[in-house]
């Protein structure tokens, strides 16, 4: 394949939208219980934002989609997820280095770069019980898949299966970042709605990619 | 749901233009959702900027005006502000005397402050400073976590620092009065009831007849832990208990005493319960001097109250006495 | 039941110790269960003092000190206070210039005031008049019952009333204002669930999750007439329309508008109703002048809302801008 | 018989008091329906104040406990029914004539007097959903009973039902007076609360003589 291309970020990104979509009232709904019962609707206000500017501009170049989905994350969402998205994208930008389609080990790159960004931010680490317990062994898996040689669809494929996992080992965590860590002990037993929906982000990824490798 | 409203995604901006409607000494930038006292910037006073999620009213637009805060950025019901809305305010009411910014200590209002106070130190040279309100004593280990929450003692600090700042006192005059405010403050509040937010359309979290929430915070998150119902009398205990363990509240000139409702719990039951609570302060030899009993800092309909206790110096007792005129607290003018 | 309290028996008189300890600015006969403003009789101005049945709070004690009332009975939870404490009160604040009730027209309160009309009478030279609020359009048939109830209008009545007092207008012309601000005001009401009077300790009515109550009062009692929930854009309507069918508030100076909370819904909701109310009076021709959007005449723990409206002259605009400094409505002092 | 004595009427009001404080919550139950739910409490509240001056400081003579009971009531029970049901007892006081026991016909026009207190400070008439509804027919009866030369006992026995049966009658009233009037239609098909304990009153006069005359 010859990388992944502006167009194949923006199914990624609407695949994401709609699965947040289709997610919004599970994702409220994990949030009713150990927060503010409103992950769902700041997360689908966002990525609802970022499918208009798409629909209406859509970019020149991967970078330009990234800089331009984290400001409009940044500008939409709020909350604590929104300058965390925000920053992921915004962190992906200049790590494209300018390509118009991105080789697998830049994606992978630009991906780290955008974690890297979130860590930097919100100073979770993992085990916190946030959407870095869904990012960070996907992109993990992701470069180990990568180094063994694998196809950016398979290794994308194999991220999405460990931000599942993560996301699913983030029920017994106690919470140390965000609203959650407010209540101590009682927020364990609940999956983290930002983990959970930084695994549809990944499942969103490897999707998108498939389809385009399929293509 | 059963709720005064059209619909739940317009319930913010539909609110503004009452609030725009009813208050004309307030200025409405409602594309950024900023409110403005009409006359800002006031030249050569340093700006005061808050804000937040909704839900809280009359936090935090009833605290816009003289002697109190010169903008306010609205978010969503209980989401932050974005950082656009606050470099926004943070431009319009600068004064030439710089901007502080009070940030309710939720880890999205702290980061979208520090991203708003990056792009205003990018756009401009309007000199910025934060100061992180964090007064809520159920938050035990807060070492390890996203850090106490801001809560009732933002009603002190706001009030307090925006009348130092009428008497055109400095960026960082301002900025050490509003961390010693908040550093005499303390904070413990519990819920009778669940909210509804808006957008979700059923109650946060299940609490059934007979029991309680104890040490929640603003946002119709659950607590830190679920008792039986009881009596008034030792709810304020199991409120004012934490809040005189974690720090000295005698000397100085008394203590500012809040008896916050959360929004549906009536003023008589709010009456009683600071009752019992300054009841419990004279024990303590606490001496209450100022107080405030009503719906200030509000969780949307949840029944229940926050009590809140700050120390005053006599500084800040004159402070708190100075004139005030915002929709929400008003005296001397 | 879910509310901060010990015995529900306890509930009033322990609630009027908390606004004992919160408001020095204030006197408290405990056993009469009659609130004074702390420098109550004024000399050679007229005593205004009104009251009624508790779970109304900030009313009445609220809307005592300068500018307002000089004294309210406080009665058990919606039920009228009794001629006796009227009686002592009226002897208490009376500064020479006898003594005005304002009393909210409800049958036992008309009653009770009445007694202690007499009573005073036999007991002391105090002049006494009484004025009786009946804004509530929503008792149609008025002439054949027990005629509209007192609401909304109160707060107008006794705030113009009270900046009049301190001019130091005579007994006869404050009735004939009161009489005058009271027919220039109409109010109706409605509910989107009932109350529970701590005594009872149930709710009062039932009422499902999809239907709401259309002309209550401030009793808990049921409405005129049980609707399908709706928008709140068609609510104002029916609370708007049967006022504006009811009287003329073009001309003048504007209208006083007045969106008052029941007790249970939260300010953000109040906004957007004040924004309908205020579009649908502007299509009317109808210019708001002055406004109050909040909690100030509710029904303990009722969800709703209540909408009042007065048409202003210039003497009645002047005298709301007039300064009052109460624990309820304070401004210019 | 000798007359109703003090004895007697204390039994009276000690025996409404009871049944008071039986049915309060029935009484506050009838009050939700049509009006503020306060009913029964103010009542209780009323007799309780009652029997403990009645304990206190037993009156020399029916004019004396009539006017105490009279004034106890306005002073403690509040709302509607306290300066009704006050009222009632205040206007005995004088019909009395001083009498150390009441013939029937005494007893009865004293009812009577308190009535006509009733109605000249409430203005209510017959039909307006009322405790005259209980009261007026309960004291056209005793009348009728004693003209017809019964005793008092069968008398006020037969004013008991009359009451039980105005009250009953309240139900499909539209109440005119008070609180329920607000209502409307919707007051139809609820007993009112008054005439339910006015009902009470009456029928514990007629226990209270009856015990006097098996005596
Ligand atoms: N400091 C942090 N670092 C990383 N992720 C965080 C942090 N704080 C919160 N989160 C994530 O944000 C999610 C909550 O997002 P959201 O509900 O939209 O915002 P808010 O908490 O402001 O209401 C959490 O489930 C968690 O995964
Ligand atoms: N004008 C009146 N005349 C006679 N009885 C009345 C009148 N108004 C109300 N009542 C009686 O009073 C009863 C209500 O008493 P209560 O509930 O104690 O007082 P309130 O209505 O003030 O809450 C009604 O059921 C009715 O029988
Ligand atoms: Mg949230
Ligand atoms: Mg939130
Ligand atoms: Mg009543
Ligand atoms: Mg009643």
């Amino acid at each position: 394949m010859a990388g992944v291309d502006t167009d194949a970020l923006q199914r990624w990104l609407r695949a994401f939208a709609a699965s947040v979509a289709a997610e919004k009232d599970a994702l409220t709904g994990l949030d009713a219980a150990i927060g503010d019962a409103d992950h769902g609707a700041n997360m689908d206000r966002g990525m609802a934002a970022v499918v208009a500017f798409l629909d209406a501009t859509p970019p020149a170049d991967p970078a330009a989609l990234f800089k331009q989905t984290g400001m409009t994350l940044v500008k939409s969402v709020g909350g604590a997820s929104g300058p965390l998205y925000g920053t992921l994208f915004l962190r992906m930008a200049p790590a494209t280095g300018g390509a118009a389609a991105l080789e697998p080990d830049v994606f992978a790159k630009a991906l780290r770069a955008g974690l890297d960004g979130v860590v930097a931010r919100g100073k979770a680490e993992p085990g916190d019980k946030t959407m870095v317990d869904a990012l960070a062994p996907a992109l993990d898996a992701l470069d180990a898949a990568l180094a063994a040689g694998e196809s950016l669809a398979a290794a994308l494929r194999a991220a999405a299966d460990a931000a599942e996992r993560g996301r699913d080992e983030t029920t017994p965590m106690l919470a140390r970042k965000g609203r959650a860590s407010y209540l101590g002990e009682r927020s364990i037993g609940h999956q983290d709605p930002g983990a959970t929906s930084a695994a549809l982000l990944v499942a969103a990824a490897a999707s998108a990619v498939a389809d385009q490798e399929a293509a | 749901m059963k709720k005064l409203l059209n619909d739940p995604a317009d319930l913010v901006a539909e609110s503004l233009r009452g609030v725009e409607r009813a208050h004309p000494e307030l200025r409405i930038d409602h594309e950024n959702r900023i409110l403005y006292r009409a006359d800002a910037p006031v030249s050569g006073k340093v700006g005061l900027l808050s804000g937040g999620g909704s839900g809280h009213e009359p936090a935090h637009a009833g605290f816009i005006g003289p002697g109190m805060l010169d903008a306010v950025c609205a978010g969503e019901v209980f989401t932050s502000p974005v950082p656009d809305q606050m470099a926004e305010a943070t431009k319009n009411i600068d004064g030439g005397a710089g901007v502080l910014h009070l940030v309710w200590n939720y880890t999205g209002d702290v980061m979208n402050f520090d991203m708003a106070a990056e792009l205003a130190a990018a756009e401009t040279d309007t000199e910025v400073q934060a100061v992180v309100m964090n007064d809520d004593v159920a938050v035990e280990d807060s070492l390890f976590t996203a850090g106490r929450r801001g809560t009732g003692a933002a009603i002190a600090v706001e009030k307090i620092v925006g009348a130092a700042a009428d008497q055109g006192r400095s960026l960082s005059e301002l900025a050490d009065l509003a961390r010693r405010v908040n550093d005499s403050s303390r904070s413990m509040g519990m819920a009778l009831t669940s909210c509804t937010v808006p957008a979700k359309g059923t109650p946060t979290f299940d609490l059934p007849e007979d029991e309680i929430e104890i040490g929640i915070g603003i946002h119709g998150e659950p607590g830190r832990r679920r008792v039986p119902l009881t009596s008034a009398h030792e709810i304020a205990q199991m409120l004012v208990d934490p809040i005189l363990a974690d720090r000295d509240f005698t000397g100085g000139e008394g203590v500012f005493v809040f008896v916050n409702g959360m929004g549906a719990t009536p003023q008589l039951e709010l009456y009683l319960m600071y009752n019992e609570v300054a009841a419990l302060l004279d024990k303590a030899g606490i001496v209450p001097v100022r107080s405030l009993v009503g719906p200030y800092v509000t969780s949307l309909d949840m029944a229940g109250c926050l009590v809140s206790i700050t120390r005053l110096d006599d500084d800040m007792l004159r402070l708190w006495d100075a004139p005030v005129a915002t929709a929400g607290l008003r005296w001397g003018m």
